[in-house]
């Protein structure tokens, strides 16, 4: 039916007082998301939106028996709460939040793989399973049931093809972002898995964007076990290349990064380029996905 | 942000890695009274933040004050790759048996810190890791266990330095490594990293990439952030906090989101010329798209404008309002076309309506450009839109 | 190196936690113009690098000049457990709701550092930790892993710390770790970190030590740590680079390595009285022998020595040479016992022999010590030798 | 017949080229200890003592299958060193320089814990099997071969027990100097549990010293575990007390730390604790070592 949420999914919301955590608490309940908890340090023992509020992440896993949480936290403690979400237990962790640093961003990403949680982010919009939940900020209303799994690098071109899709009656098994920073806390080919293992995903939608190697990474895994079709969109054909990382980048990855390498690795993997979001209909009705 | 290349080299020096005597100059006046105390011949650079700045002529020999003269002047008042030369860095020309390359950057896929050397350094530094890897290596830091130098001397042996190169060598990679901590480097880069002829190492270049979302933490002093942006247009969007990049078509673009800015842009890029990138990130509020509206009509010519915006993060009925109230103070008559979904993706329609903005209501980003299309026209027949260096300013 | 509270406090300070407005002041008149510039009442604090400096009454409160008058004139012409006072803090006198207790110290069993915190503090903590130890918390970090914040947060919430204190609190431990880090501290200590009547939390004490072995690689400022021995004989043994401890007895002891020298001490304390414990260290020469004969013999009343050395890495043949070098050039008349055993042994004891000394060649110390005691008897029977803090001087 | 070193130690000397390092090199060899090599940066190709010298640690391991290391190197560049040699594959590892930064061994000591090296010292006068070898600085006259172990904190002290032991006909399994400094590579309790599992051991003298809680520690182990008689000697009644660790240091060990308290733990364990060295010759006859 999906990956990395189910019907036993219980979320905490990390920074569930503010402005922002606080107004998507109230969007993912709508939704029918399971969230039992929050945590903002200080605030313990009051609620938001009906959900109670505690000071640590332990004391709401233990208060709750939560498992998941989402990241509404100021980029400057995200680290810190991030290792004392990993201490508390908890295996799914999404961090929505721009502008962490990269320094944080390497120690939590080792940290998270050290202790076997599934983080998704920073930058990103987060999870969605349509009619079951969504941890992030995924707009509702451009989602729908069915068997097609969406990665996406780009938040809002997530909710472009999902929108797409479902337009042309195409629904979505899961919808995950993977984080739009130059480097983010599982790879492309970690989350292709997750869908290839997946009974109830019939085929796999990537979109990327110029920039980083995530892609070609993801082709080789696509070459050597993916099963199910895969199609892809690159943007950026136009774009002056993403975060560039000097001579030592280049020579460290050679012609990686370019849209034009993306689609070459991708092609050679068997995967279907989509030259504009809009092909992404006819690819769905030419492999008869619903 | 990128640092200019007297900037990093300061910075180096600070942190114990030789580098050439040197000053910053701003008139050829200054230049020649740099190099009359430096002493001929002296190299002069010019400080612009763009790649291959030696290729496009910013880097000159001077084997006396003559040839200074008529180095300096033609670099203050040329452009490299479209940037205007406003500093230049005198240097000692110092006397080179051999160039190396040390870099450092993240490697975004194994989520490491990684350093790169090569025997052989220069402005072919790529075209050697395709061509001769055996000069390349590079190893990957876990960030946990740090940097050592055994690590550094491992990785030269392997490429088969010469013994009396490895201590001065592996203790600049420390340095280095030491910088890019610190200073939260995302790229650290010599290029060349030179033997000179008494046996010294030396970095005759300093690149300093630091990671913007750490600029608040770095408690080193930084040089100024301020003026950093040649082009007015884009030091305005950095103002304002979003992302600008001018272009030079004529379709004006705001989109909340890089991936799906880059592909309305791609779009556009089918049939019509894009004026700029404009990505808001997740702070939409309606002045915000005022601003933003303001910032893209600074451009004199745009024929028509396109707004792509969701509503996940961002409340894009305020930005609704803004943008309508800068069309109505400002009597905007191009056409402006807005797909705007997710949450109350209905007001924000309702909102836009009311100020003459054509509305799309399905996802497909082509149908909106299409919309948009058929309201414009073809236009000049031309290029498609690709940045600028240079702005046209207001 | 243990650190003054006034140097403590100003890399406290420069390091963003709160301490009291205080200026170091050495003599009655500055300490008199420091007060009416903070203004009364003020708290007047010897500056002297002893334990438990408060009972001894090193810490004076004073409502008006004339009790500061009084308070400043007592302590400087006064000793806190034998060190003369020569420097005092002048600190405002902050109005003190609750004082807790914070420290750091490196658990040398486990191989980490451990943070200790305390809602108790001031000068009974170490009761409090044996009375209520419900009252103390202790983390321990590992290395590799680093301090962050949540570690501290969880452990002030263990001890029920109300929730206002936590954050300020955590910040404090967090500042105080990274001193420690940088600093390469030993101990880093708040006792009492207090919590003032308008809310704020601020060290009104500060404790420092610094690592001697990493000070040649700490890159922040120092104070200087010239002059920081009080004792002159201590004060020599560190500048000719050995460990020296003046004691009250009259048995002179030069000893290579520690825990020989403390056995030495135990073994010559059953029947006589040590007059210094003297540790060469694994860097024996004859120089450096001379040097401890001379240093040695600085004490007047000395009844006889005794060498107790081994040769593992130290050549113990060229000590001997700088002993009876010593011994001839200023004419020793006093007995003198070696033991010397290990590489080179046999011509180490020639050597020793032609200089007059007497040698054992058995492993026992007991045994040696017996020789020493038949040449020069059981002396003034008094108390075994102990440390003591202040010299007599040369 | 020995713990750490057997017939099949081949010995690196670290910082061989330096002053101490040949002449202890020397030392080594005469005393019949298999030393196979040398590392010094930079000296690579030259050889002392007629032992080949090696630029780096690994070239050394290839070159001659060497598996224990005993390092002279400036105290400086000791954590760099090790981290190197334990990358080299090398597992028994001696430190006999003093005065190395505490962070330094703390580094060091997680790093050989986490990698399954057995690391003695700092300020170690390292290992020594009479009869069969050496790594360290052991002045050979003094020792025998024998069946008591001895494990010192303090170097010249273990000589002297050893020296006793010798001259009253009793000899040494193996001496081992566990190191001096306030936290050393490894905890005493972990080379009694050598000395306890090697079948030519009868008994283990203990040489403490007053500070730390290393014998205190040891005494719950040998409480637990020890089947072997032990004495122990703690050196520095009537000093000041070792390193002290401020109050932090006070609350966290309680009353150990002090001689009385090492006593009072290691009589409860059933340890015969000797009042004066000498004693050990009483103790050993008693027990009727050799």
């Amino acid at each position: 039916m999906s990956i990395l949420m189910n019907d036993s999914t219980r979320v905490i919301v990390q920074g569930i007082t503010g402005r922002i955590g606080s107004a998507q608490t109230h969007w993912m309940l709508e939704y029918g998301t399971r969230v039992v908890g929050g945590v903002t340090p200080g605030k313990g023992g009051t609620s938001t939106e009906g959900v109670p509020v505690f000071n640590s992440v332990l004391e709401a896993v233990k208060q709750t028996g939560a498992n998941a949480s989402v990241f509404f936290v100021p980029a400057a403690f995200v680290l810190d709460a991030f290792l004392e979400t990993i201490d508390a237990g908890i295996k799914l962790i999404v961090i929505v939040p721009e502008h962490i640093p990269v320094k944080d961003v390497l120690r939590m990403r080792s940290y998270a793989i050290e202790k076997g949680v599934f983080a998704l982010g920073p930058t990103t919009p987060g999870i969605l399973v349509p009619g079951m939940g969504k941890m992030g900020i995924m707009p509702a209303s451009l989602f729908a049931p069915g068997r097609v799994g969406i990665i996406s690098r780009s938040g809002t071109l997530s909710y472009e093809f999902a929108g797409i899709l479902s337009e042309n009656k195409v629904g979505q098994s899961t919808v995950v972002g993977m984080g739009a920073d130059p480097v983010v806390l599982r790879n492309l080919a970690d989350i292709l898995e997750l869908f290839e293992n997946d009974k109830d995903t019939d085929a796999v939608i990537v979109v990327g964007e110029v920039g980083g190697e995530q892609e070609e990474k993801a082709a080789g895994f696509i070459a050597r076990q993916m099963t199910k079709p895969v199609a892809a969109y690159i943007a950026g054909r136009y774009s002056p290349q993403g975060k560039k990382m000097g001579h030592a980048g280049a020579i460290v990855r050679g012609s990686a990064g370019t849209v034009s390498g993306k689609h070459d690795a991708l092609k050679a993997a068997g995967v279907e380029v989509l030259e504009s979001p809009i092909d992404v209909a006819k690819w769905a009705k030419k492999n008869k996905l619903k | 942000m990128r640092l200019h290349e007297y900037e990093a080299l300061d910075i180096f020096e600070q942190n114990h890695i030789p580098v050439p005597r040197r000053e910053l100059v701003s008139t050829m006046h200054d230049a020649l009274h740099v190099a009359g105390e430096i002493g001929y011949p002296v190299i002069i650079k010019a400080q612009v933040l763009v790649g291959g700045r030696g290729l496009a002529g910013g880097i000159r020999t001077a084997a006396n004050p003559d040839e200074l003269k008529e180095a300096a002047d033609e670099l203050f008042t040329s452009e490299i790759k479209g940037m205007p030369v406003r500093k230049a860095l005198v240097c000692e020309k110092v006397d080179i048996v051999k160039e190396f390359y040390l870099g450092m950057t993240v490697d975004g896929y194994s989520g490491k810190p990684v350093i790169v050397v090569s025997t052989e350094g220069g402005v072919l530094i790529e075209e050697t890791a395709r061509t001769s890897p055996e000069k390349i290596a590079a190893i990957h830091i876990e960030p946990s266990f740090g940097y050592y130098p055994y690590q550094a001397r491992s990785l030269l042996r392997m490429l088969g330095l010469e013994q009396k190169l490895i201590t001065p060598w592996s203790e600049i990679i420390g340095q280095l490594y030491h910088i890019a901590t610190r200073y939260e480097a995302l790229i650290a880069e010599i290029n060349p990293l030179v033997v000179l002829s008494n046996g010294v190492l030396m970095a005759v270049d300093a690149v300093l990439e630091v990671d913007d979302s750490a600029l608040s933490r770095i408690r080193f002093p930084l040089p100024d952030r301020v003026d950093r942006i040649e082009n007015p247009l884009e030091r305005r969007g950095r103002e304002i906090g979003v992302t600008y990049v001018d272009l030079d078509g004529d379709i004006g673009l705001i989109s909340s989101g890089a991936g799906l800015g880059m592909a309305s842009m791609d779009i556009i890029g089918q049939k019509m010329k894009p004026a700029n990138f404009l990505e808001t990130g997740g702070g939409i509020t309606a002045d915000l798209l005022y601003r933003c509206m303001e910032l893209i009509m600074m451009k004199p010519d745009l024929r028509g404008i396109f707004i792509n915006v969701y509503g996940g993060i961002n409340p894009i009925h305020e930005g609704a309002k803004g943008v309508i109230r800068y069309m109505q103070e400002h009597n905007v008559k191009i056409p402006v076309v807005a797909k705007a979904l997710g949450n109350r993706q209905e007001e924000t329609w309702e909102i836009f309506k009311s100020g003459g903005v054509h509305v799309v209501t399905e996802a497909a980003t082509e149908k909106a450009v299409d919309v948009l299309y058929k309201l414009v026209g073809p236009g000049k027949k031309t290029d498609v839109g690709r940045p600028k260096a240079k702005a046209k300013g207001k």
